[in-house]
């Protein structure tokens, strides 16, 4: 919901975070990645025994899941790799598994870039509590997490990396790799537009080496024009068909749990229409802005889009025209539903602003119910929702 | 009087050849914001909707006296004149594109904080006193002249609520939408510190939604700075939980900040009542005045 | 009182563990400073001259509530370790260093802008009050303690001013060497200010070299804001035309600053007496006195 | 002399320069370097004529000096190789000429990046008065150089590159190229440690091609080692003997004009040494500094390097010791002087500061004269250096 964070994100896979970091020096492990249950013993062999077989899905928890498995023998990984290829993940299907040699370590950290938006600036954070849910360590006990906020303009300089690892307690021993680890980290946040690089765990082995043993990369949709190579590394890994739909489709689409279906201009608006929907005893189905000077087919594709989710069994389509023009949606409209014998879901609309009388004169009202307000396009939707359901029920 | 701009103000049109910096620079013109250039490299000398185009907004800022200008450059461009127009003679910026990295807009954070000029956006609507001047793209017919100020992070979230307000006969000093980006120019204390200022302006309706924690500053502000009353709107309460807040968020304020229940609480506490609906929010500012 | 520098200030060296460092750290304890702390990364527990290194510059300022650091960190390191120690809770910061690339000073001298620090040097000998504190590597049996402040671009040519002034029973309140970069913190503007505001200071020398504007920034301010009398000598007077600027100074000044002409006619004219010889310098503050 | 612009640098060679602007992008004229004559004619049919013949030394205001030829022709390559190589400018001989194809031009500018010391920042600078000496433009009408100052935690920004062109008049047709390379100047001033980096003229074709038909580069010295492909580029090139041999010994050292040998410790030092010299009627012969901390070592080098000089009829040696100790200086002294026969040049020593006494002692005064004071000891060797030319003219 790009209203929430306004900060869309591509998310690299751990293994394509990792060809990245290992390209910047970092240190990784050995791995090679299967999509199969034969690629991945024939990968743990070139690898070596014991390796990890991990779940490569966009989905944070993976390990308590059980999308992580340590094992030591052949019939292990078969085992592990029929369990895990093809298995669903938090509502993500398995498709990719990496098998990476397992490092013996001593100690685990965490280290990690981010933008504070707080502050307007990126921050390097380190903490000697790696390998656990890095955002329970921050809820719980903050201060077990040092963070050095960056100058843009200067970049991370070496002595806060330096200041920022001895600051967490890293030892003496591994304090200067660790402090290059994050230095080299920042770099590569800043020169490949991320908005996240995190290694968790950063393992500490008991020769001192320093190796990522997991990868985070986030990178910032908006710089993905500048970072082809990035870019052609998206996996369009959606939870669900209609996800996939939105994405193809362009929209800001987020599928909830309800059945009143929500379509809008601007993640505000757009926001408030789920929140009334829930003020009138209603559930929304879904968030889906189809964004400003929407024209007649993108409005089209939205009620395709809401049409097409089983759940929602009324509309409630709530367009306040600055740069969308009222007339363009009526149109689109009375197109999408024009195609239809029977228009399958109640559709309530409303129209303000920008040419909304234009609209209104064009809108077939044989097809959809009108309201004027806010208010009442969302009470009645919600009554629809529940005729429909009391109906079907 | 009003907040930041007024029918006075001189105003420079960056990336005015473009599609929508031409069209938007036509329906500020209609609107009666007096814009006196357009600023484009390589097209100084041109002439549209009737205003001269400079190469360099500080050639159009001195020749033309200007005091804001308007920017619609197109994301790739946009940082490189975000920086030009902060190094120009101009009290205002206003960004209007969307989609701007947020790396760059960091690196103009920083600049921000080296100069006067203040920013407002980028990724906003833009900024409206009714009857005198609009900055951007806000629909002007939706608005009325009169004495309470609006500050909010979403456009369109914004023309209901001035709708709202208008059919009660609550017309508007100044409308400010701030942008939803992660770095913005402009925040709701900035916006809010201008309101209590501004002796026109009666009662202020600020709308905000879940993200980041600058409601919880505004509160915090309201409660401590102002006499001005304000009422307030949080848009998001039904989003998920687990899309309330970036990673980044939750690993960075590892607190409960950024939700919605924790803006609402905010801004009761300081004394803000909070609309259910934006005509809940609109009674109030009536009772208010 | 003196500038800057007393028996109270508590002292960081960075580079303690070094040859250069821990020489001089031995040489200022000797002479009375306050040396609390050195900093060397990985080098935190260790204790050098008696004194305990920390890692990390703010983890020695804090835990040993200091002032000031010397800074003794060869070249290649040197940038790094004045932003750090401008990011520590610190008023004064000297760097001895000689050799510093001039674009990292660039930088450094950015930060300057946005911290309260004051950074002396670098390639400087740094700064004395005689009988009380030394910061750098200044030979202490020359300095006495006294009512002339001085300040210099010049290491040695300081050292024979200040015997000069020494020989005729002249002591000095404080010494700084400003160093001769192109890129430094603390300029002559800076000194005679805190000179000019100490009352222990009846009379200020100020030697300059060839090169820059800074002897005549520091004239205009001399005549404009001080009331200290000022005795000036300029190094440099023979250097051969062709060598006097550098080609860079030339064209981005565009005039006849940087000589020792410029400089002596502007000293004089702002009513500062510029000796041909360090002796007479040394006459002319004593007929000041 | 260090004390006067405290900024030693490096320079390149005009075809050095040339080929670091290519690599970055620039637009250069073709060109090979030649060292003999029949390598001239080679590479000027190589190159196709016209060509420019142009002498490779590190002396301004060559082309005024004879040092850069336009031919046409063979004949005319080989007359002008001829004269060029081998050809003494301003003192240094000419081994090597640049044979370059001639650029048919319509205008010149002049684009340079360099520091201004006063603002402490970078400075990017354009003038449509190109192809003839900056500096005189610079003196007489500073206002036809248009200066855009750079913050250099952020680089140059385009727009500023923009506003250099637009506001130093340059044509509309080239604005954007010229802008674009100021852009790659100063990417390259910052990138490669420049103290200036400039392109004088930067020659506009009739087709608006931009093409840098001469180029400066000089390297902050204290940056070399960060630079090293650059540091190998150097070429040893002195005025004289003597300068070659400061060089090696690794001493600030300008040979002047005069007959009084001085050696001291801190340039500002030596400058007012300097300043004695000719305030008590003498003439210097030399600036020397030994630096800081020199040992005997040094010290016996510097009376080598002076003593070298054929013009020096007395030499002055100042020490205010402040790492540098007093009884080191001494026993380089008396080291150097013990290995003639007979003392070449009278010396007079004044030794001040750390040790100064354990010196005093330790010096050969058969050897040396010593004098108490700076004042003493400089119109001691004034006076020596007027006896000697009075005794062998």
């Amino acid at each position: 919901m790009r209203a929430a964070a306004r900060f869309r994100v591509m998310r690299l896979h751990e293994y394509q975070a990792k060809e990245v970091f290992a390209d910047a020096g970092l240190s990784v492990p050995g791995a090679t990645l299967a999509t199969s249950v034969d690629e991945a013993v024939t990968a743990a062999e070139s690898v070596g025994y014991p390796v990890a077989i991990k779940a490569q899905v966009h989905v944070g928890g993976r390990g308590k899941a059980g999308g992580i498995e340590l094992v030591e023998s052949e019939a292990e990984v078969r085992e592990a790799a029929e369990s895990i290829l093809g298995m669903e993940l938090k509502g993500y299907e398995v498709h990719q598994a990496l098998v990476e040699s397992a490092v013996d370590f001593v100690d685990e950290l965490y280290v990690g870039i981010t933008m504070d938006r707080g502050a307007g600036r990126p921050v390097a954070m380190v903490s000697t509590r790696g390998g656990v849910d890095i955002e329970e360590v921050a809820a719980e006990s903050p201060e077990d997490i040092f963070r050095e906020h960056v100058d843009p303009a200067f970049g991370l300089h070496p002595y806060q990396g330096r200041r920022a690892v001895y600051g967490a307690g890293v030892t003496r021993e591994v304090a200067s790799d660790v402090a290059s680890v994050l230095g080299t980290l920042y770099e590569l946040w800043d020169a490949r537009d991320a908005s996240d690089a995190e290694i968790n765990p950063l393992m500490i082995t008991a020769e001192d080496e320093v190796v990522a043993a997991d990868a985070v990369m986030n990178i910032d949709d908006d710089a993905l024009f500048r970072q082809p190579d990035l870019e052609a590394m998206e996996s369009e890994s959606y939870a669900d068909d209609l996800e996939r739909k939105a994405g193809e489709y362009g929209f800001d689409y987020v599928r909830l749990e309800g059945n009143v279906g929500i379509i809008g201009n601007g993640a505000g608006l757009v926001m408030t229409t789920l929140d009334l929907v829930d003020h009138y005893g209603g559930e929304p189905a879904n968030f889906l802005d189809i964004g400003g000077g929407a024209k007649a087919e993108r409005v089209s594709n939205a009620l395709d889009m809401v049409f097409a989710d089983e759940n929602v069994e009324a509309v409630v389509f709530n367009i306040f025209g600055g740069i969308t023009r009222g007339d363009e949606v009526a149109r689109g409209i009375n197109e999408a539903l024009e195609n239809f014998d029977e228009i399958p879901k109640d559709v309530v609309v409303r129209l303000a602003g920008t040419n909304a009388e234009e609209g209104m004169e064009i809108l077939n009202t044989d097809l959809v119910a009108v309201e004027g307000t806010l208010e009442d396009a969302v009470r009645r939707a919600v009554e629809n929702a529940k005729d429909t359901e009391g109906a079907s029920a | 009087m009003s907040a930041f701009v007024d029918e006075s103000t001189r105003v420079i049109v960056q990336g005015i050849t473009g599609g929508e910096g031409q069209f938007h620079t036509e329906q500020m013109i209609e609107y009666g914001t007096n814009v006196v250039a357009g600023a484009v490299p390589g097209r100084g000398g041109q002439e549209v909707a009737g205003v001269p185009v400079y190469d360099t907004v500080s050639g159009a800022a001195e020749t033309e006296d200007a005091d804001a200008s308007v920017v619609f450059v197109p994301p790739t461009f946009a940082a490189d004149a975000l920086f030009e127009a902060l190094d120009s003679p101009l009290d205002l910026v206003v960004a209007i594109t969307e989609g701007i990295p947020t790396q760059d807009m960091t690196n103009v954070n920083k600049r921000l904080t080296e100069v006067d000029t203040r920013l407002i956006g980028p990724n906003c609507p833009g900024i409206i006193t009714p009857g005198e001047a609009k900055l951007g793209i806000l629909p002007g017919n939706v608005f009325e002249s009169g004495n309470v100020g609006l500050v909010s992070r979403s456009g369109t979230l914004t023309y209901q609520v001035v709708s709202n307000l208008t059919d009660r006969g609550l017309g508007q000093t100044t409308a400010i939408g701030i942008g939803g980006d992660p770095i913005i120019g402009t925040d709701f204390v900035d916006a809010l510190a201008a309101f209590e200022n501004d002796p026109a302006t009666d009662a202020v309706v600020m709308c905000g939604e879940i993200g980041g924690e600058d409601e919880e500053q505004a509160a915090a502000y309201i409660a401590e700075n102002m006499n001005t009353p304000v009422a307030g709107f949080i848009a998001g309460r039904t989003a998920p939980p687990g899309k309330r807040m970036g990673h980044a968020g939750a690993i960075v304020s590892g607190s409960g900040t950024g939700t919605a229940e924790s803006k609402i609480e905010a801004l009761v506490e300081a004394g803000v009542p909070v609309g259910d609906t934006p005509e809940e929010v609109a009674d109030s500012v009536k009772e208010m005045l």
